[in-house]
């Protein structure tokens, strides 16, 4: 066919998508700014709802990297876009241009830099880490404990932080951390089984045919307690232990807790290289600043411009599962437009 | 506590405070209480820093304590406000310089409001204009006093006659920080470092030698609540909720408390004096209560002045454990002298706190 | 009140640092299924006497879980045992059983 | 719409402090209200936002709206930008407005606090003056208040003060011009009118509980209000 396609993100979205296109046949270059491919797949530990080790995701995607007709450029960067008459030409900050008759953009998300919450105390004390940095303490296999290397007898984990917050300018829902919140939960009960968890939340989001079931065996078997009410503030005590007040809205009471490790269930927002890209490529932004899809049922990977196509968590928030599936209706989306001009 | 993590989150943005030629707005509980205080503010902006302050005979309270009460109308408020404005202008003054937090809360909800609502500055425009004929601008700058204070924190260290080191023990003091709640939860960015942990009092504390306490309740209210002070049968609330703060703080062992808003300050002194009347409990070191000093005071201190010059005296809970630790020098025989050293008779001893 | 015409008021926060577990175990181990509440509210709904008097059998939860047990005594002999909860409970608790072992733990635990 | 919805929505405070409630609670996690009185802010607001008037009506004749400390603690934390406070400041207009406010025993308080910082306020030009701090009044104040108190020209001349007289500085007499300017802006802006509703709405109680005096005061009635008996 000769046609060329560029995508630029070398995560799940940018790799899959990247993969059947060049299976079916296109020549595709995987622009990364990175060194190395699989974005934020590599920080995570297990994935729900299965439990599955993310690495195996990682492993299937090294290999779909390296799919005839692929072409990998790790530590690259975008510095100039272009329209010509048969598509585009990027150039990236190593002077190399690339011709493509598409693009795909998969710059993924980005994770909520939590210390924006600041009554939350994320980077002022200690005994405060967010999901991410959980994820990688679970991978690293070194044991669960406070700074000062105390196994924590008390762990609060915080739903909605940075997700339905006007203060910090993200009115959405994150969609994966109400599950990732349980998830860890039983992660931290299976290794700590002394000690007790709480979980702060609004509304535990469990869509779908897995997620209730997880939330129910996290209650029956895992002896974690759910508390509705949204946290406002954690503070230092003097043994560096926290404490922590939210309301208990179903007894319609101020509630406040000693914790010794307080985990916040942070959500996701479009990352700095979405927004320079889509200014770049003089695409719109919806009102998230995410990148904005013409059609949310009918045209889910299409952008404002022809030839410009979206895959993955750079158009709203996805969990591991639905990055894979929008990747793959992206490079659906990709070839029908390539055939038909 | 990391103080770095805290200063990161705000080093973006810092609110811009202006640096000379002020309109000054004094409060009603500072005068009442903390008299000395307001002098001395006047004393460091000029003599020390030598800036343009205006004290106006012709202002009058903002009414803060009336809106927060319930009995001023929020018509009524914003044209007193707006009336100071006309006298700024008047004066030929652009930047205003708060002395009470309450007046300081009143003045950023109005002129946000106008802003989110031109239609309400319209309204205010033509009331003043009925009432008492006058027109008016909004100002440039409007800073808390402390603020300026804030702002000048450096030029006064150089200054600095006595630091804020306990120097019995070679330590630097420490010291709880106290900020008020209308100086910025109700707007973050009005306030220096926003509205979880103010920069503005730990700033001084900091640069003239002290340490911060961090400590659970922190950023809790003193407990004022306007109409739950006023009448008496609800100083319960008051009383209980300063409380709260004490015994969250005592295990820090403070070395004194440093309030930003006069309402707070009175209060963290006179609840310290209640509780051990009520309850025979005191918080500070000795069984004395906790020292309460406004930044003013405390600007003072450092500078060198007189304590009873800064009105240490007016104070429920004595401050000489504080001054000793300091090494500030005083004559006790002068504490309770009125001017020109005149014998006005001496405030019965409060034992509880003896 | 004295001299000064008011006092240090109560507090109403819950403060889970200070909790006495044991009833709420007891309960638990007897009948697990209560393990599985979600404060949906529809036993709630459906209550006999909830109905025509001021109870709400969620909050029977609520009361165990905060330890409330001085609450939980009160509100528990409200209940009318006609198990209409039981049968609208979307998480197939057996709320019936949980009302009956509120009450013998009570006796039980403050008898200990 | 019944007249309540009305008043709401023509403050623009009302605007500015409930957009949209979601329930969860940050208000109610730290204030200092709903620590101490049996008070919830969410629930307030959840009052209000379900626009019943005869529920908000309830909630005017109660003691409910006048728990709050006016702290504006919730305003921070709102992650819809909210502000139960604000919320409060309009429904207490409203309920002084409309006379409810006498139904309760902390909305009668309102005739304690008009008596005293309001008319505080057109007399001297400060909500606060050492005249009406009294220590009978204020036990708490302690000693070295009583002191003060006893010894005012004294003590706030060695303060550098100005007390009681002409010109500027601390506790300066503000004069009778400015008290006219200051009167005449209570007048225009319905300062003064509230002052008489207030006065209005508690003697009307007053009578109707058969506390007022026979030259029309109302002392036994405020005696009551102020220890909070039931009338």
């Amino acid at each position: 066919m000769g046609k060329s396609i560029v995508t630029i993100g070398g995560g799940i979205a940018g790799i899959e998508a990247s993969g059947i296109l060049a299976e079916l046949g296109y020549a595709v270059s995987v622009i990364e700014k990175e060194p190395d491919f699989g974005g934020k797949l590599k920080n995570w530990d297990h994935l729900f709802p299965n439990m599955r080790k993310a690495e195996e995701i990682e492993d299937y995607l090294s290999r779909k990297g390296k799919t005839p007709g692929i072409t990998l450029f790790p530590n690259t960067t975008i510095a100039s876009f272009e329209n010509i008459k048969s598509g585009f030409v990027l150039k990236s900050n190593h002077g190399v241009s690339y011709s493509a008759h598409a693009v795909i953009v998969a710059t993924g998300f980005e994770v909520f830099s939590a210390e924006r919450k600041e009554e939350y105390g994320y980077k002022i004390y200690d005994n405060v880490i967010t999901s991410a940095d959980l994820e990688k303490r679970l991978k690293s296999g070194t044991p669960l404990t406070t700074l000062a290397g105390k196994t924590p007898q008390r762990i609060a984990f915080i739903h909605c932080v940075g997700s339905r917050d006007a203060k910090v300018g993200n009115t959405y829902c994150s969609k994966v951390c109400c599950v990732t919140g349980v998830k860890q939960a039983i992660e931290v009960n299976k290794l700590l089984p002394a000690t007790q968890i709480f979980n702060f939340y609004m509304d535990l989001r469990m869509h779908g045919l897995e997620h209730e079931e997880i939330y129910k065996t996290a209650q029956e078997k895992h002896n974690i307690q759910f508390i509705r009410g949204r946290l406002s503030e954690v503070s230092e005590n003097i043994d560096h232990s926290l404490l922590i007040k939210a309301e208990d809205t179903l007894s319609g009471r101020p509630l406040k807790m000693n914790v010794d490790l307080v985990v916040l269930l942070v959500g996701m927002e479009p990352g700095v290289g979405t927004t320079a890209i889509g200014k770049a490529c003089n695409i719109e932004f919806n009102q998230y600043g995410y990148l904005k899809i013409p059609d949310v049922h009918l045209a889910g990977n299409l952008t404002s411009r022809k030839g410009i196509f979206v895959a993955g968590s750079c158009s709203c928030p996805m969990s591991v599962k639905d990055t894979i599936e929008h990747a793959r209706s992206a490079a659906f989306e990709v070839h029908r437009y390539l055939i038909e001009n | 506590m990391k103080a770095e993590g805290k200063r990161n989150i705000w080093r973006e943005y810092q609110k811009e405070i202006a640096c000379d030629h002020f309109y000054y707005q004094r409060s009603c509980i500072r005068q009442n209480f903390f008299p000395a205080s307001e002098k001395t503010f006047l004393k460091i902006l000029r003599d020390e820093l030598g800036k343009d302050i205006y004290d106006d005979p012709l202002h009058t309270t903002c009414t803060g304590i009336g809106y927060h009460t319930d009995v001023v109308p929020f018509d009524t408020i914003q044209a007193v406000v707006a009336r100071h404005f006309a006298l700024m202008t008047e004066a030929g003054y652009k930047n205003m310089a708060i002395s009470c937090v309450t007046s300081f809360g009143i003045y950023s909800e109005i002129t946000e409001t106008w802003k989110e609502f031109p239609e309400e500055l319209e309204k205010v425009r033509k009331s003043l204009k009925k009432a008492i004929g006058k027109e008016f601008e909004v100002p440039a700058n409007i800073a808390h006093a402390s603020d300026i204070i804030y702002k000048f924190k450096g030029e006064i260290a150089e200054k600095q006659q006595f630091e804020l080191i306990n120097k019995q023990t070679g330590k630097p003091l420490k010291i709880v920080e106290h900020i008020g709640c209308h100086y910025s939860k109700m707007f973050p960015s009005k306030g220096v470092g926003g509205a979880e942990f103010p920069h503005v009092l730990s700033g001084m504390i900091e640069e003239w030698g002290g340490e911060v306490v961090d400590y659970p309740e922190r950023r809790h209210c003193c407990g004022f609540g306007f109409r739950q002070y006023m009448v008496q049968s609800n100083r319960g609330y008051s009383l209980s909720n300063s409380k709260k703060k004490f015994e969250s703080m005592e295990p820090y062992m403070p070395d004194a408390i440093v309030a930003n808003c006069p309402g707070c300050n009175m209060f963290l002194d006179k609840w310290q004096y209640t509780l051990a009347e009520m309850q025979g409990k005191t918080y500070g070191q000795n069984g004395k209560g906790i020292p309460v000093l406004t930044y003013e005071e405390l600007a003072g201190l450092v500078l060198g002045y007189n304590p009873w010059d800064l009105g240490l005296q007016m104070h429920q809970i004595d401050c000489e454990p504080l001054l000793d630790k300091m090494k500030v020098p005083y004559n006790p025989e002068d504490k309770y002298l009125g001017a020109n050293k005149k014998y006005i008779g001496r405030p019965e001893v409060a034992a509880c706190l003896a | 009140m004295g001299k000064f015409g008011f006092s240090v008021m109560e507090t109403r926060t819950v403060n889970f640092g200070e909790l006495d577990n044991r009833l709420l175990g007891y309960v638990l181990e007897n009948e697990a299924s209560f393990l599985t509440c979600i404060s949906c509210g529809g036993c709630t709904a459906t209550c006999s006497a909830g109905n025509l008097i001021d109870f709400n059998v969620r909050k029977i939860n609520l009361f165990l879980r905060r330890c409330d047990i001085e609450s939980l005594a009160r509100e528990i002999d409200k209940c009318m045992l006609c198990g209409k909860c039981t049968l609208v409970c979307p998480r197939d608790i057996n709320i019936r059983n949980v009302v009956m072992l509120i009450k013998k733990g009570i006796v039980k635990f403050r008898n200990e | 719409m019944g007249i309540v919805l009305d008043l709401l929505k023509q403050d623009v405070r009302f605007h500015e402090g409930l957009k949209a409630c979601m329930n969860c609670g940050v208000c109610t996690a730290i204030c200092p209200a709903a620590e101490f009185y049996d008070y919830d802010p969410r629930m307030l607001v959840s009052i209000v936002q379900s626009n019943d008037e005869e529920a908000i009506i309830e909630l005017l004749k109660s003691d409910t709206i006048w728990y709050c400390g006016q702290c504006m603690s919730c305003k921070t934390r709102c992650p819809r930008n909210n502000c139960p406070g604000l919320v409060i400041n309009v429904l207490r207009k409203i309920s002084q407005e409309l006379g409810y406010f006498t139904e309760s025993v902390k909305g009668r308080q309102q005739i304690l606090i008009k008596r005293n910082i309001g008319d505080t306020i057109l007399k001297t030009g400060y909500c606060i003056h050492p005249s009406i701090v009294k220590p009978e009044l204020h036990p708490e104040q302690g000693p070295v208040w009583e002191w003060v108190y006893n010894n005012p020209n004294d003590v706030y001349e060695r303060m550098g003060g100005n007390f009681d007289k002409e010109g500027a500085g601390t506790l300066r007499k503000i004069n009778n011009e400015v008290l006219g300017e200051l009167k005449a802006i209570f007048e225009v802006t319905g300062g003064t009118l509230l002052f008489d509703k207030i006065e209005k709405f508690s003697a009307m109680k007053a009578r109707e509980a058969g506390l007022e005096g026979t030259d029309g005061n109302i002392d036994k009635y405020i005696e009551k209000v102020n220890a909070e008996d039931k009338i």
